[in-house]
């Protein structure tokens, strides 16, 4: 008995048109938000030119907040009606959603050195993202140490789950306990139209990056899946080629 | 009703096994005591207002300690190869789940029994509403519980269990710890706040939202 | 010092980045907002490359996971050819 | 004499690491027939018994009982009918032998018979009864798993090496006991790298590469 592959198992390496226009498209979008930036937008006048990084550091916190709650969500479609598909999408979702975490992380210290005077305060919105970012990062760990078990995927998945409410609630719990702390300053205030439209075309530019970013994750790990399904195809027809002579005799 | 009973079932069970294995409790206790004991030697320098610390050092304590009998909850299951074998004479996981939320419950009461006077009395500290401390205790404890226990469950198939199990339990228990701390903090200093019903209902709210998803989540996440 | 650390440091943005004319160029007036001990600029400019750095990092790996997989694939389609010509 | 297909796997596959352990792997059991599965170590043998049980989702085909397929089926549904010895016995080692069978017939809802009679019936000594299981020894641990699996309700027993430990006349009572279960239309599944249990069964097959296969006999 011989079984042919059939070529649809065989993906096309060549990354698709629409995804190469949209990168050219982000990295347009980065540059020209790098330059407006750089260029148009005033120095703030409390903080002076540190309150640039305003700008990036927004956009990278909207991006978390967007990729790790579409992780959550991608990882419950995921345990309620499993598919490869959707298991590719909750992953490249939290990686991606790390990565601008991280990103928070690194430039909101940098900021707050200049604005607060020391890199680290116990604010509220810092120590969210902190705590968010450990619980990601933890989520992360164990889908890697699970690689490609279906029970290791499923509790990933779970744990994925559980980290969207919880996360909704740690953001009360950093609110009012560091309700007692002084607000200082409200940094980063949007003073002007030439901020505003910096402010906006950054956001824009940083989810559309994102966007990339996660589009080429879940291919790659498409690609991976489907390869797994090939190699598991090749074995089934090794197996069977083994045991045609042992029929016949 | 009838999970209700088969939750009993099984609860008993493990108080029957537990009372056996006496050690795993008396262990369990002398590391919530260390941990008191270590805190106060990190904590206290002679002069300073000890009292600062006691919320702190109760909570981080019932939390260090729920960990570590977490790791040992499904031990009996796992020895004798009997989790499979238990969800499906029970028609799901649901009396399983429970049955060990109890356990751990039973457990954490226990340590905190233990654990409060003695805090209180190496820091020489008094609680100045009772009630309000024992409902966040209660509240927090059944929280733990019930995250804890999923967490448990669900990393015993994963490698390296022992050190993931802390770090998906910590960060996610974080709301619980805060809150707990901070009704603990109003009581030992005896202020009077508002916000003392604010942080008992986001402990309620954290209770209510993991009662239900974490037995469902259970249920999906160790189905065939 | 660090106003000569930022001129440093966004001179090597200007060699890895397009845009790095124009922080450049942000960076000549930089002097102008030293007040304390660090220089706002040289925080700005650490920022983004910190940013910038760490979507690399993920691109890299990204990519050569990509690549090992498609190694993977061409291995895989040879030796389904083998398999195919055998039968 | 051909009795009713109880359970039934239609080309089963399984696979761990991107490799096929079994594949097209056809098996009917009927009622009241005894079968003995043969198979070198890593044959999948184990797999085999935990997809036909239910713990275990195949990677392709699927397992009915009678008709209808165990991925529908609720899971006390399959537990009730397909009765399973595994490596380890299922039972708590800290409780003893009566107690875990008292609480395996309280979580049932009373099904199975009395503890007492089940283990003598099993032939472990009046003494043992109250003992913890953990300070049984191998063959006493088979002996209590064996009578959680003849005390059930099942239709389908699936037993994976049930004569280690064994002494010989526990394998000659384990040989009675599969008897009286076939006799009662039970059909019992088993797998051993016993020759002399292998020939005391009806049907003798051989897990190998992926497949099972009609023991040859020797002449």
């Amino acid at each position: 008995m011989t079984q042919t592959l059939s070529a649809d198992t065989r993906v096309p390496i060549r990354v698709p048109k629409t995804l190469i226009i949209w990168i050219i498209i982000s990295a347009l979008l980065v540059q020209a938000s790098l330059l407006w930036i750089a260029l148009k937008t005033p120095a703030d006048v409390n903080l002076g030119i540190v309150q640039k990084i305003f700008y990036f550091h927004v956009g990278s916190a909207f991006a978390m907040m967007l990729g790790l709650t579409a992780a959550s969500v991608m990882s419950l479609i995921d345990l309620i009606r499993p598919s490869d598909s959707a298991d590719a999408l909750a992953r490249s979702f939290l990686e991606v959603g790390v990565v601008f975490a991280f990103c928070v992380l690194t430039s909101g210290p940098l900021w707050a050195r200049k604005s607060w005077g020391m890199y680290w305060t116990w604010e509220p919105r810092l120590t969210l993202v902190l705590l968010v970012t450990l619980l990601a990062v933890a989520v992360l760990i164990l889908r890697m140490l699970a690689k490609d078990s279906t029970i290791g995927r499923r509790v990933g998945a779970a744990m994925a789950v559980m980290g969207a409410p919880a996360s909704y609630l740690i953001h009360f719990a950093v609110k009012w306990w560091g309700g007692n702390h002084p607000q200082v300053i409200q940094g980063g205030g949007i003073q002007n139209s030439e901020m505003r439209v910096a402010f906006w075309l950054a956001v824009v530019a940083i989810l559309s990056s994102a966007a990339v970013l996660v589009a080429t994750r879940y291919r790659a790990i498409r690609l991976q899946q489907r390869t797994q399904a090939l190699a598991l195809r090749l074995s089934a027809r090794v197996l069977r080629r083994q045991r045609a002579p042992m029929e016949t005799s | 009703m009838n999970t209700l009973r088969l939750t009993w079932l099984l609860l008993r069970k493990d108080m029957q096994v537990t009372a056996r294995s006496k050690e795993l409790v008396g262990v369990t206790l002398m590391f919530a005591v260390l941990c008191v004991l270590v805190f106060s030697f990190g904590f206290l320098q002679s002069g300073a207002a000890a009292i600062r610390y006691v919320p702190g050092v109760l909570w981080v304590t019932l939390l260090f300690t729920s960990s570590v009998s977490l790791l040992r909850l499904f031990a009996p299951e796992e020895e004798g190869g009997t989790l499979a074998l238990v969800s499906m004479t029970t028609s799901g996981s649901a009396p399983l789940f429970w049955s060990k939320v109890c356990l751990q419950l039973l457990f954490s009461a226990l340590v905190c029994a233990l654990i409060v006077p003695l805090v209180l009395l190496f820091f020489d500290a008094r609680l100045s509403n009772v009630g309000t401390v024992v409902a966040a205790l209660g509240l927090g404890l059944i929280g733990q519980a019930v995250v804890g226990t999923l967490c448990a469950a669900l990393l015993a198939q994963v490698r390296l269990k022992e050190v993931m199990l802390p770090l998906i339990l910590y960060p996610m228990l974080a709301p619980l710890l805060i809150a707990g701390v901070k009704v603990t903090a109003l009581s030992v200093t005896g202020v009077e706040s508002p916000a003392l019903s604010n942080w008992l209902s986001l402990m309620m709210v954290f209770d209510l939202i993991f009662m239900v998803v974490s037995p469902w989540l259970y249920g999906r996440a160790t189905q065939p | 010092m660090t106003s000569t650390l930022t001129r440093i440091v966004s001179t090597l943005v200007v060699a890895l980045f397009p845009l790095g004319e124009a922080l450049a160029s942000g960076a000549a007036d930089l002097s102008k907002y030293k007040e304390e001990s660090v220089s706002g600029g040289s925080l700005l400019v650490a920022a983004y490359l910190v940013m910038w750095a760490l979507v690399s990092v993920f691109v890299v790996r990204v990519v050569l996971g990509q690549a090992k997989t498609e190694a993977r694939l061409t291995e895989l389609s040879e030796q389904i050819d083998a398999t195919g010509d055998g039968g | 004499m051909t009795s009713a297909v109880v359970l039934r796997a239609s080309a089963l596959g399984w696979a761990a690491q991107g490799r096929f352990i079994l594949l097209d792997l056809d098996l009917e059991m009927r009622a009241g027939q005894w079968t003995a599965i043969s198979g070198a170590n890593g044959a999948g043998k184990t797999t085999l018994l935990q997809i036909l049980s239910g713990r275990r989702a195949p990677t392709r085909g699927h397992v009915t009982l009678h008709g209808a397929t165990l991925s529908s089926l609720a899971v006390h549904e399959i537990g009730g009918r397909i009765a399973m010895l595994e490596h380890q016995p299922g039972l708590y080692l800290d409780l003893s032998g009566r107690e875990n069978l008292t609480l395996l017939n309280a979580l049932c809802g009373g099904q199975i018979d009395a503890a007492e009679e089940l283990l003598a019936q099993v032939g472990l000594p009046p003494t043992s009864w109250e003992q913890r299981v953990r300070l049984y020894s191998r063959g006493m641990r088979q002996r209590a798993a064996m009578a959680r699996v003849v005390g059930s309700s099942a239709d389908v027993w699936l037993l994976d090496e049930p004569a280690t430990g064994l002494d010989q006349p526990g394998r000659e009572l384990l040989t009675t006991l599969i008897r009286q279960a076939t006799a009662k239309g039970i059909s019992v599944l088993m797998v051993t790298h016993d020759i002399e249990m292998m020939h005391k069964a009806d049907r003798r097959l051989c897990l190998e590469q992926g497949q099972l296969q009609p023991v040859q006999e020797r002449v």
